[in-house]
């Protein structure tokens, strides 16, 4: 046997432990591990608050939204109506345009989609703390930040069909977007990568004495792979500018988080473990997602360092629609889900304030609807990726390097033929 | 005897070993309980128990190191790379550890660790779906590299390669998990069930590594491939009616390079085959041993039809595929007198 | 530029930190960051403690040993006093170790070597509380280990010299031992994979309801690969019983351990962030470092799961022969270290409880030295880098497969004419 | 004019690229106070501040992320890998990002980075300190390779890769550095100083990438080679008294194939040097090419002559370092009528 020496001893044999979730399909869904302290209850510490004095804000969880649909307690964020009537939009508007491409995948308009919903608020409720200039550097997951900064919806379309408007040239998977008019940084189809270019890119506009933070995202799944822990070192060491954000949705395709290791610590206390404060939030309330970003934010522009926040929240979709969540989670594990639908409960919060109706709701639903109706005709237009025009083959070859070298002229010469 | 696609194959090798040897574990992103994305795994956490079948962190390079870890103990450790183009946060863990563990140590501690890793291109999956990096692991000292065409093949290599005490990259052209595809994507699908190489033995068998298949058999030219390209070579044989010897590596390293150099020997002829890109891959290495050992021989140049030195782009699959068409032209250049 | 839309705004402008340490070659030493608490002070949780129960201690230094020599405190080990003589003399002999090999380098017997001097506790220290089968996963400047388990240093020499002795067979750089026999796994030149490969190990262990632990060590430089976070996440989730430890020796080469973060925070910090109960231990007291092992090594007997010990000490010595670290540090700076000498530590506390007198300490030394020049000739005359017998260059091509593969066979026909 | 040995020249580079652009850093581990471990960073730090050259935590893949986001910002960042063995950790990185940027996001970002790392062996630093990967990153489409032989080149390649808008991998011979070796390793060692290489311009200027040089001309034969191997060739080429021409190729990928084509059309005969393990080797990719090229041209077979397909065992360094010796030998072999 390939191993050392054996001297038998006294201990007891030694065992393993694989993480299980509590139910699987055919049981009752069970998230009786997700402690939910009340709405409010969470201190705010200053910004300017170190990682020791976050630590146990990383375990906690911070809620601003009670069951009212009542904005309560320090986190409470001093935000005008108007905001959280574009959040709702951009929620909304996120979530029909995810349910629209999934129909065009269905339809062999596209080969492959990813919806975000019940995530909404991640995405949506974090660009609206953020400034329009900050770099970003999300997962396949975070389409609605585009959304959210009233990028063209049809733009991304044009994306998914890998269509002759297609700005990847037909070149990437569906969802892998970038625009850096929206200051959107390229999609990887490879997890993790970003989280740590992130931080090179605020060090960049730091050494440029710019004003740009740059935020990036990361699955619970990924903070497994090495770039998360380059991230957080560099993030560190250097204070760069940056907030660090992890989408605990609970599940990494059909491995759910505690096999990324979210049983034995939050994900927001990995951050406590490098010095970085740290923040763990109710990724499905809008208002206490916009507040902990907004703490995040100004913590490094005002050159204060890092900050990660984990965003507690559910994937309430299949991971794609490769996916079949039924064959590993109870197929009514997402109804179950305690910390609700991010769209209803701003929505709530908006009728309790005041500033909201049911009659407007529809209005609304109706009207982003439309709007999606009509970009997908104008983006079908342009071609899918099952028919109608797309780029020239021969662009393929383009953009390897910033110069064709011979031999890429050569074998275009060859497709040629 | 069962009829078994290529996923089956590989299924009903690893729940072989499993039954056959209590070393054998397997594990990595979604192999557990739900049987891996492309459910080669499927069934068999739920018949030999989570610890010897176990989902794993995302973490490629963990993976890796926890594999060389066990192996180093005396396990026989199977991991699966979810995908060949996710295998590179695990480069320093195989380059490093796993392929020099047997040689640093002076053959002490060894690695004998099997990576299964789906390759290869033609399901719309994009430059990160559709990679095949074989060739980067040849160039590796200590590791095996072997790729399976058929259902019979596949099960027989995999045994050998978790038998085996080296560390063996093994890699499944995903494209073939339900069907000879032969590149004709425009054509129906065909199923592996009326292939004769679906025949596949329900219990225990291996295939050899090192040993190449001779395929069809021919003496106007040779044509080397592996994978997928075995397939998309003899359609493109069949439709050119020039009477070529098919050769199916199989294992890439060590390379069966007696059947290779008999061959182009005979036929004078070559043309070399692969869908990963054209600089520096195995197709390289195959075209200079083939004219270091038959350059009296050579009546033609040596043509390698592979993919373009690009990305795998998501809209120009069919593009980028090294389809039967291509390789048509090069064995029709070959012939040229 | 290739950056985003750039909109100035009234935020200060970013800056990121480099971090330098307080003292560079013409400064006085300056070890004023590092908070000595006094020894005795630290509580000692029950083995079955969990990251949480942990994390002061984290931050915190155990310290057994107080400046009379005395062992004081809930962490002073229930220690029979001859293991501590047997520490002494394993600490004095990989010092004098350490200094022979040293010598032979400067004569040319071979191209390289590694000291661990000032660190010598670490691996002695931890070795005298593991039992002799658990198996090690160290890094080069745990040489301690072997010595410890009585491994035959006219081995370790020969494989030092590369000689026709050297299992390794003129293979590796001199100090990347490997023995079996030992449960030493063998070195890897590259930083960090041992650390992750401890875990595979520790679950294979556990796996076959083995009773045999394992235990590795990474320096507080390599903490930042990513093995350190593969093997943190992978013993978390699986609750691996493996000890895991960083020997911070306040330095990587010219960089300080700042560079790797541990200003932010300690490297024992990093533990909790994962869920990992985690102890920062005064690396060069012989016994906090016993102690604290002990704890370690049984909880993972108790299948209570890894534990993360940050070994606070000092690399008195250059990194290797080809450094030199008056370049980057003061010259004095190791005769500052607030820690001392772990020899002469462990030397005051033997005196202290009557157990030893300068007498004996100095015939020890000469029987060490006697020892290390003894094995040293036996060595010599099997070869030396420079001169004598050597493997035959033919056993080159062994080893890289199980059975040597016709490609290998040519070029070794190759070599041969 | 200065007087520079390859170290020195390529701190000159740095250190012009550093005064020229504000949006040039360098960075990597112990390159910062300390100048790093072979002192090609000496003193820049110094000169140009620690928000400009500075040491980074031990973590490739961290740095070459790092080196990604600042290049996608905007700056031109050049990072040190402390030794080409230790760029595995780095590969995903370097494959899945750096070299792909550009192309998956259509054009609008990319990574103009930088990767320094010194290469190859002759140094007694055993298998990890003495690889040379560069076949690797020639197989990745996206990236550049370029290897310098002397400290002219060395200068204004770097000075071009550091302008490059792609990513550049630049592998430094260590056993360059501080002369022109030509692997008569018994013999006493040439300083620079000796040899017309060591001629710098103390400012800016380039050298191509993708320009091959021509060291020696001759009519018997064509050697290939790049780094060290380039002087090993010379003296094998001296030794032997063939009248062989030696091409330097300086950067591998883009490769300057016309000067290679036209070189081996004219003589017929081809030996490819590199140092680096043999199978999938950048040699086999220039023995396929030059064989598709010149195959009518062809008297002789090509050869190849490498490292082992071993790893770089310590004691045995001068057996497996591919020396003038075996250059000669190959020589004379592809001469043979
Ligand atoms: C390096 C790498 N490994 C594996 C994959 C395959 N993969 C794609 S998504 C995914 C799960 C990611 O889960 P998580 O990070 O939680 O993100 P989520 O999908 O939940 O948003 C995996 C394993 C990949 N894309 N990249
Ligand atoms: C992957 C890798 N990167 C870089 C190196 C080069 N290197 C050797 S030792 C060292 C510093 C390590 O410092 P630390 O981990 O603190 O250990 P120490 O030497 O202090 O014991 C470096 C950078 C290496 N051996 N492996
Ligand atoms: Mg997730
Ligand atoms: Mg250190």
């Amino acid at each position: 046997m390939n191993a050392g020496t054996k001297e038998p001893l006294l201990q007891p044999t030694l065992r393993f432990h694989v993480p299980e979730p509590k139910a699987r399909p055919g049981h009752a869904p069970d998230f009786s591990n997700l402690v939910l302290p009340v709405a409010g209850a969470a201190p705010r510490p200053p910004v300017n608050a170190s990682a020791y004095d976050t630590r146990d804000l990383a375990g906690d969880l911070i809620r601003v939204l009670n069951d009212d649909g009542e904005a309560v307690g320090p986190w409470r964020p001093d935000i005008a109506v108007d905001v959280l009537l574009r959040g709702l939009r951009h929620m909304m508007l996120t979530r029909v345009f995810d349910e629209r491409m999934l129909l065009s995948q269905r339809q062999g308009k596209t080969s492959f989609y990813m919806q975000c919903t019940g995530e909404e608020a991640v995405a949506v409720g974090q660009a609206s703390a953020l400034d329009s200039a900050d770099m970003l550097f999300p997962t396949y997951r975070q389409q609605g930040l585009l959304i959210a900064r009233d990028w063209s919806i049809v733009d991304m379309m044009c994306q998914v069909f890998s269509n002759s408007h297609d700005r990847m040239k037909g070149r990437q998977l569906p969802v892998m977007y970038s625009s850096r008019d929206a200051n959107f940084f390229s999609l990887s189809g490879n997890l993790g990568t970003q989280f740590s270019q992130a931080v090179g890119w605020a060090m960049a506009s730091a050494y440029k004495r710019d004003r740009r933070i740059a935020v990036t995202w990361i699955g619970d799944g990924a903070t497994a792979e090495g770039d998360f822990h380059y991230a957080m070192t560099s993030a560190a060491v250097y204070q760069a500018p940056v907030v660090l954000n992890v989408v605990n949705n609970q599940w990494a395709i059909s491995s759910y988080q505690g096999i990324a290791g979210g049983e034995e610590a939050t994900f927001a206390t990995r951050g406590v473990g490098y010095g970085i404060p740290a923040l763990r939030v109710d990724g499905n309330d809008f208002l206490a997602v916009h507040a902990v970003t907004r703490w995040a934010a100004e913590r490094a522009r005002a050159n204060l360092g890092p900050t990660l926040i984990e965003l507690v929240t559910y994937r309430a979709a299949p991971h794609s629609t490769s996916d079949d969540p039924s064959k590993y989670r109870p197929a009514d594990e997402s109804s179950c889900w305690p910390l609700g639908d991010p769209i209803e409960r701003l929505k709530k919060h908006l009728m309790h304030i005041g500033a909201w109706t049911e009659g407007e709701h529809t209005a609304l639903r109706e009207e982003v609807a439309e709007q999606v109706r009509t970009a997908a005709k104008e983006a079908e237009s342009y071609g899918t990726l099952g028919q109608g025009p797309k780029h020239d083959p021969a662009t393929m070859f383009e953009d390897v390097f910033r110069e064709m070298p011979w031999h890429l002229r050569q074998q275009l010469e060859e497709l040629g033929t | 005897m069962a009829t078994m696609n290529m996923a089956q194959a590989l299924n009903s090798a690893m729940d072989t070993m499993l039954a056959r040897d209590p070393d054998v574990l397997i594990f990595g992103e979604d192999v557990g309980y739900f049987g891996g994305v492309f459910r080669c795994t499927t069934g068999l956490q739920q018949k030999h128990g989570a610890d010897r079948v176990f989902d794993t962190p995302v973490a490629e390079g963990g993976i890796l190191a926890m594999a060389v870890g066990m192996g180093a103990y005396g396990l026989r450790p199977v991991a699966e790379i979810q995908f060949a183009d996710y295998i590179y946060p695990a480069m320093d863990q195989l380059v490093s550890e796993a392929a020099r563990l047997r040689y640093r140590s002076g053959g002490e501690f060894w690695a004998p660790l099997t990576v299964r890793a789906p390759c290869g291109g033609g399901i719309f999956g994009g430059q990160t779906h559709s990679q095949s990096p074989e060739a980067l692991f040849t160039h590796v000292c200590g590791l095996k590299t072997v790729i399976p065409s058929n259902p019979y093949d596949a099960k027989g290599l995999l045994i050998s390669a978790i038998e085996d005490d080296d560390p063996v990259i093994f890699f499944e052209p995903k494209r073939l998990y339900n069907g000879p595809f032969d590149g004709h994507h425009e054509r129906p699908v065909q199923p592996w069930a009326k292939h004769p190489a679906s025949d596949v033995p329900e219990g225990y068998y291996n295939v050899p590594l090192g040993k190449a298949a001779v395929i069809r058999e021919g003496s106007a030219a040779t044509v080397l491939a592996y994978g997928t390209m075995v397939h998309v070579a003899l359609a493109a044989v069949e439709e050119t009616g020039i009477d070529a010897e098919v050769i199916d590596l199989r294992t890439l390293l060590p390379l069966d390079i007696d059947t290779i150099v008999e061959s182009v020997n005979k036929t004078g002829r070559c043309v070399i085959v692969h869908e990963a890109t054209r600089t520096s891959g195995f197709g390289a290495e195959l075209c200079a041993l083939v004219q270091e050992h038959c350059f009296f021989k050579l009546e033609a140049k040596i043509e390698r039809v592979t993919g373009w030195d690009t990305p795998y782009p998501l809209a120009f699959e069919w593009d980028y595929f090294p389809g039967p068409r291509r390789v048509a032209k090069a064995l029709q250049r070959v012939m040229e007198p």
